[in-house]
């Protein structure tokens, strides 16, 4: 039952002061024109029933506080309380963008800390922490990297992207007015070299790679590429989602890329949010430090911390204010707390629990790609629409009612029927253990009767839903739903 | 093997781990990363969440908090009355740690709540759709107009200069990146309203889109329906708006809008230095298909339940790539169910009531402010919650200010950081966050001080 | 799975300061003896494991914040979310009972103005807020009795309780060395005035009353009552626990009442959390207020708030530091938020609930009594085993299936298969209306299938329990389960 | 009808359901009530949220939060380090709202928790059993008393001089009441332990209980087995425990104990001002039926699965009334939450942790103050995480802790108080929520002042 049909007339959820307010007739100050002609129609409910409502909505959803998430491409591990705790201290909440800047000096602080963190953590010279989120960053690095070829005179107007990635890198490019130049992976499932020599022209701008690859995949030529590239005067651009796999290991700077987004609500262990806010820095290397979005959090022996307005290149503003600060308090605090063994550690782990899920499912379902992974693994799922008369998809609903989520499904685009799985270092041996054998059982049950599969899940909250018919003739709203 | 609280991993299950995988050691994970990249990170050693705690809790206590200031500052993030159990239920892990709806059968929570945050946000507009959520008012003010370049296939996107200058500055941004050209529309020196004569000027065959604020910066109440008699027909209307405003103003679905943005931060978010804020977005529903970001409908199970799901995927990048309508993925749920659980709070009466107050204080403070030798008004358009004032003294809105601080005030904004031009303006605002007492008290201590 | 099964050997779940400890060895300073000989086997879990652990058990439990609540006798009202938030202030939570009164001036004067408003809201002359809960409250009542007795040279030594009475009235009075004499309801559900008479003597050093007694009916004699008492020289003592029905109504006080305790964790919304930690203030008349446990805390015009130690007869404590202060600011703050409207409202609002489900659910079974209830009504569940051959526990446990809670069952204890339900001011009408149509709804099933309701619940986290073995040969620990 | 937001009737609907009722109004409902006690209440008008926590933050600022301090008492209530996600889970609606756990299918997990806290508090305290928890530790230790003499049928009551006062004074409360006698038994003025010459005075052929502190008051570590040789067999020897303490302290159970009584709140819980503390409880299985309070117990459901319900509730008020084995009814089950949340992060390891810290740190400062000039030792028993000094100067321990108290410092516990003859004595504590530096700049500043 939706809130508005537990509304009821005259009914109040809140209480504000009792004060007498100024006597002002509202006719006299806005035109009547423009003064709301129908009452709004939100709900009227105590805070009782709104409480229920929301703590019952809450219960209707899987999520990392409740289950194993092994989601391909979202590195949904835990999220420590601590972080969450810190975050929603006044001395942080509290503040307004514009109160002056010597009233929040630790703040700032902490943002610029968080940067030269970020810096140290990837090989990047500096960072921007104004994009809210990965395709954000992505965004923002699409118009660096224009303008820097603007800015040099040059016209190039080509990004090129391998056909694994995700949709937000071409997306994104595409934002920036590029055109997008897709390249071919190869039979090991990284790019193709000689692809992309055959490709790369004085035309392309940017390579966007994420390395491990949306496959899970380390790109051993990285370093052959970035220096390609370079040499065609292109610059690289990474896509920081699968960091995750590689801190303390390797730095993305020392691979060679120009410019890398983070996302701080995967890799940095800041809460999903079901979707957001998350946050997407942008780190650059040293000649396109003047790009970034003003303001910038920087040092100044006298000044101390301060924002700095005045970057000669800078792409302007990519949104207001300086970034999402909540998201980065939790991601300055995750890093403190993991510390450097920790975060090491933490990409080792992720490592190894996505080989070892690898190696324990490959028996039934073929990796799409044969040897070793990064920190997810991607499975072929043609195996089981020839062997077992079910979809992916099948497959998927049916771990729903084993109570642990899905790999992410159909992405990459280019495996058939594909599984991808990321079992966070969050995650224990027992609970990939447990995962493998659910699946077995499935499968087992997919052996003998399809045909349950199919109608799966049995007992969430909902079964399968119709997801067509919601597409064809949209309901996007209560409104539209009892008016028709 | 590690004594971090987050990683599970025992020595024993590592190598267990390892053996099942046949290698010796983690390295050999590592094994198709050139040796040359290996490379060591430089930073602090691993803290525990007691140190760890003292130390930002310290740096926490490096800032002003405005919990007991009284607050007299907008542009664009405001104080507001926040109920406590917008946080205490919010806070559940199963909101706060879910990603995107992908599995709709199991994130039904996620799923209705945004379906009932589109449906409140199209009630406080007036349009026939609203979708879960962008980033911020200002990049959702930039996909406005990206939007409505697509949909016109022109390419002069309009803007009013009293439209939020980081806004404006954003817009800017995005249009360097879609190859679109930001015009500016100038507002009246005298009303602080849209200057009607400059915007016909301004309006060619290739206009894409008209936008401005509603209020706008300056607090100001646009007559949102002449000016959409003005525009060509092809020509969209996208007003940004304040949503607290909307409790109080005609819904500019109302009077003409095309598209209505805005920041919904006021709807029971922390200010949080401006980040995370809430983008809104709301159009007409011939626009569905062209609209960015996530949609969620109401559709039925198998069993003929009705439930809810991500619909019109085809539209977004996962699936459309570079012919997706936006490259947003990651979006801000959670702030849309801050604001769910404000307005469901709120509800009907409450966020007029907030509407009311805000108003009816500005006033008051608008005409005590006046009364003080030294000011004087700058517009005369009708305003909502905020207004500018001139303050022709030898002390500097800065230095006012400053004194004001010192009293747990957070005076209003000088205005010549965005408008050099207004360099002895100020902009204030008013919420039901102040008290009548703050007024007075703010009055008074203005007197003084001038 | 308990959280023993999911330890797994060297996980921790904790971390902690990196400090070099003093060197010194454990056994130079304790003998070994008293060193612990076994390693203790306490669960080793991540943080992620504990998180998911209690989050899922939560999961399993029906609330108040999930759903329409109607125990009688327990006064199941809504919790406000703002004197959670209150409570967890620092300056209130980060309080040791032994630093100096100076530095807790506001916590002394909360409990001073909290005292204050309880003896107006029931007419008592002063308070001790050091009692846990009801009983506990309970029982300093009869000990101050006792006292008080002891005190004047009497040696009166019994307590007159009505058979309707909870369980803990008899258990307090026993606890301070008094013998029960039980009292019978007459057919009006009330005190039989004539048993009563006849009961009163010399001997009766107090008489333990519920009013609105535990049938939900108010005493109407109670004048009489407390007259005939005291003119026997027996001290009168309420139970508070049903004061929910008569907030800014009556005052127990004026009923004549010498000694009363309160229920905060009920009347006055403080959270059940499960079954504790409550509150049970307990409030005397004049010529006691010496009786009453040290320290009490006062006002006195030099040194402002303070705790008083002296009090002439005190019974001396009942507990340990000055009550269960975090619970007393809740109540606190709820009596605030409220005011004296909205205790009267909330009063007459439980009282019209309660009578309003009386009306429409006495039309399928009766009510124990007949006539205008109180805050709550108790039902004779006969009907249930005549007529559809079922009891009142199965009724109960398909209530379960309906998500709603079932009544207090089986008590009062004079009632056969009692159902006493309290629908608190907090729920609204629609939420009594669907009560009562489910119970329709089960009947109507009853009528059809009894024995499908004798083995309900269906669809909870358990079917039903065996508790008759679990009492006959108990597992009171997951060591003796595995132990055997 | 009412703007208040806990109320949802409005108007009309009351109206309605006086009409269902047939009546005219909310007062006839009250007509059975005499009308001579209708009675007004004089309390504030009602509030708003936000006012009422502006003023209730401010009264709670006018307390000395400890959250920054140093603190160096203990003495019943300690200062631990507790995770984040300890209140963070409890807090759930799920274990806030719910009552006791009478419909156990819907309770699982109250039930479960419980379960489990109760085989947490066997493994720490080595018992057969233990109870779902009592308010505090004061009445846990009455109750033992009231319980050993139901079993023994005795009625003389052995307390330790050395067990907390409070707690010593609440067992005469309770003793009072039962018609018991309560004969304290010395310390030794050389150890602080027991005084077994006195002990063996006092033991009769009527004593159905020893009591004493393991640690007791003084923080001094009791040789139990050795104490318990010299009862009687009838004789049931009760501890009263700090949990903490049993992290590295031979388990009570494994040295004679027929009770174990103690103070749960050092596990996860925050000081509170003293309240809500936790009643830990747990004795021998023969005696599981004399037990107060809750027992959860394991079972299987209708389909054969595990589960969990209360037990054994014929010893309970509600069904025996009169005869029970206590009054008790509603007890701390949300403190036994916290501490089994506390429990389980810390887990084996952490514990042990916690204890050896306590310890370490607190022997470290023992020695420490014992170089400085003008404080000598008292007692030379072994202790645990307490100990008590005396100060032989021209200043008491009140002044001096009310410089400490300046550097954000709560210094020892005057033990004045409560032993008049120990006048110039403190009660010091240390845990592992002190750090070396506080160690260090106490000692520093003791130096300085005396
Ligand atoms: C590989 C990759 N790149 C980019 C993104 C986009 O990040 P965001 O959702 O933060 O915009 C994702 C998100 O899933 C991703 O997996
Ligand atoms: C009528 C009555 N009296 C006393 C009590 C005991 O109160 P408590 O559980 O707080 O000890 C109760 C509790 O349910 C009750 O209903």
């Amino acid at each position: 039952m939706t809130i508005f049909e537990k509304s009821r007339k005259d009914r109040v959820g809140y209480s504000l002061p009792d004060e007498k307010l100024p006597e002002i007739e509202i006719e006299e100050i806005i035109p009547k024109e423009l003064i709301r002609s129908k009452e709004l129609s939100l709900p009227e409910c105590s805070e009782t029933e709104v409480v229920r409502h929301y703590s019952n909505l809450s219960k209707k959803n899987f999520s990392v506080d409740t289950g194993f998430y092994p989601l391909g491409s979202c590195t949904m591990k835990y999220n420590p309380r601590i972080n969450e705790n810190i975050a929603s201290l006044p001395g942080f909440t509290e503040l307004h963008p514009y109160q002056p800047e010597e009233t929040f000096k630790g703040a700032l602080e902490l943002m610029y800390d968080l940067k030269k963190l970020l810096c140290e953590i990837t090989g990047m010279k500096t960072f921007t922490l104004q994009p809210a989120a990965g395709a954000h960053g992505e965004l923002t690095g699409m118009l660096i990297i224009k303008k820097y070829f603007r800015s040099k005179g040059e016209k190039r107007n080509k990004v090129i992207i391998p056909d694994s990635a995700h949709g937000t890198n071409p997306a994104s490019a595409k934002m920036a007015g590029f055109e997008v130049v897709e390249i071919k992976s190869n039979d090991s499932g990284i790019v193709d070299l000689e692809d992309f020599k055959k490709q790369i022209d004085e035309d392309v701008a940017g390579i966007m790679l994420t390395n491990p690859n949306t496959l899970g995949l380390f790109e051993k030529d990285i370093c052959k590429i970035t220096e390609i590239a370079h040499e065609k005067g292109a610059l690289m651009y990474y896509d920081g989602a699968n960091l995750n796999a590689i801190m303390g290991k390797v730095k993305p700077g020392d691979m060679g890329f120009d410019i890398i987004h983070l996302n701080l609500h995967k890799t940095f262990s800041t809460p999903h949010g079901m979707g957001g806010p998350g946050s997407g820095p942008v780190g650059v290397a040293e000649f396109l430090k003047d790009y970034l979005p003003v303001p910038i959090v920087d040092l100044d022996n006298k000044k101390g911390y301060y924002l700095k307005w005045n970057l000669n290149n800078s792409i302007g503003r990519v949104r207001s204010f300086f970034g999402n600060f909540n998201v980065l308090v939790k991601a300055y605090s995750y890093i403190l707390m993991m510390g450097k063994e920790g975060l090491r550690l933490a990409s080792e782990m992720a490592v190894l629990n996505a080989n070892y899920l690898r190696k324990k499912l490959s028996t039934i379902i073929p990796t799409a790609f044969p040897g070793l992974c990064k920190h997810e693994v991607v499975f072929d799922g043609s195996v089981l629409v020839d062997d077992y008369n079910i979809k992916t998809i099948d497959l998927a609903k049916r771990l729903l009612d084993y109570n642990v989520h899905p790999p992410t499904i159909y992405f990459p685009l280019i495996v058939s029927e594909a599984l991808m799985i990321e079992p966070p270092e969050t995650e224990s041996k027992e609970n990939i253990d447990n995962y493998v054998s659910i699946i077995k059982e499935i499968l087992d049950e997919a052996r003998n009767d399809p045909e349950k599969l199919k109608k799966a899940p049995y007992t969430t909250p909902v079964r399968r839903l119709d997801e067509v018919t919601a597409s064809r003739s949209p309901v996007v709203s209560y409104r539209q739903e009892i008016e028709g | 093997m590690s004594d971090n609280p987050y990683i599970p991993h025992s020595k024993e299950e590592i190598q267990e781990m390892l053996t099942e995988l046949g290698v010796n050691s983690l390295d050999e994970l590592y094994k198709d990363v050139p040796s040359r990249l290996d490379s060591k990170l430089d930073i602090p050693e691993a803290s525990d969440e007691f140190s760890l705690r003292r130390k930002l809790k310290h740096l926490s206590e490096m800032n002003a908090s405005l919990e007991d200031y009284a607050v007299f500052r907008g542009a664009g993030a405001y104080k507001h009355l926040i109920p406590a159990a917008v946080n205490s239920i919010a806070s559940r892990g199963e909101f706060l740690t879910a990603y995107t709806p992908y599995q709709a059968e199991v994130s039904q929570g996620t799923l209705q709540m945004l379906f009932e945050f589109q449906t409140m946000i199209t009630e406080l507009t007036g349009m026939d759709i609203a979708n879960s959520s962008m980033y911020d008012g200002a990049s959702a003010t930039a996909e406005a107009a990206l939007m409505a370049a697509r949909i016109t296939k022109k390419e002069d996107v309009l803007v009013a200069s009293s439209l939020h200058p980081e806004y404006i500055e954003v817009l800017k941004t995005y249009c360097f990146g879609a190859d679109l050209n930001v015009i500016p529309v100038k507002y009246s020196a005298v009303s602080g309203n849209l200057d009607i004569e400059d915007l016909k000027e301004k309006i060619s065959d290739n206009t894409a889109t008209l936008i401005l604020g509603y209020p706008n910066f300056f607090g100001i109440v646009e007559h949102l329906y002449k000016i959409k008699e003005l525009l060509p027909k092809k020509t969209l209307l996208t007003t940004v708006v304040n949503p607290v405003a909307l409790g109080l103003l005609e819904a500019p679905g109302k009077l003409g809008a095309d598209i209505v943005v805005g920041e919904g931060q006021p709807l029971g978010n922390p200010m949080n230095l401006g980040g995370p804020g809430l983008g809104l977005f709301a159009t007409r529903e011939k626009y569905i298909r062209k609209t960015p970001g996530r949609l969620i409908g109401q559709t039925k199970d198998l069993d003929g339940k009705t439930g809810y799901a991500m619909i019109l995927q085809t539209r977004e990048q996962h699936i459309r790539r570079e012919k997706a309508t936006s490259n947003i993925c990651s979006n801000h749920s959670f702030n849309a169910l801050l604001a769910s659980i404000y307005m469901s709070l709120m509800g009907k009466n409450g966020i007029k009531e907030i509407a009311i107050r805000c108003l009816k204080k500005s006033h008051y403070l608008y005409e005590k402010l006046l009364k003080i030798e030294g000011i004087s008004p700058v517009f005369d358009g009708p305003f909502f919650h905020e207004f500018v004032l001139r303050i022709n003294k030898d002390k500097s809105v800065e230095e006012i200010n400053e004194k004001l601080l010192e009293e747990k005030i957070l005076g209003p904004l000088p205005l010549k950081r965005f408008f050099p031009n207004m360099e002895d303006c100020a902009l204030f605002c008013t919420t039901e966050a102040v008290t009548n007492d703050d007024i007075t008290f703010l009055a008074g201590k203005l007197e003084e001080i001038l």
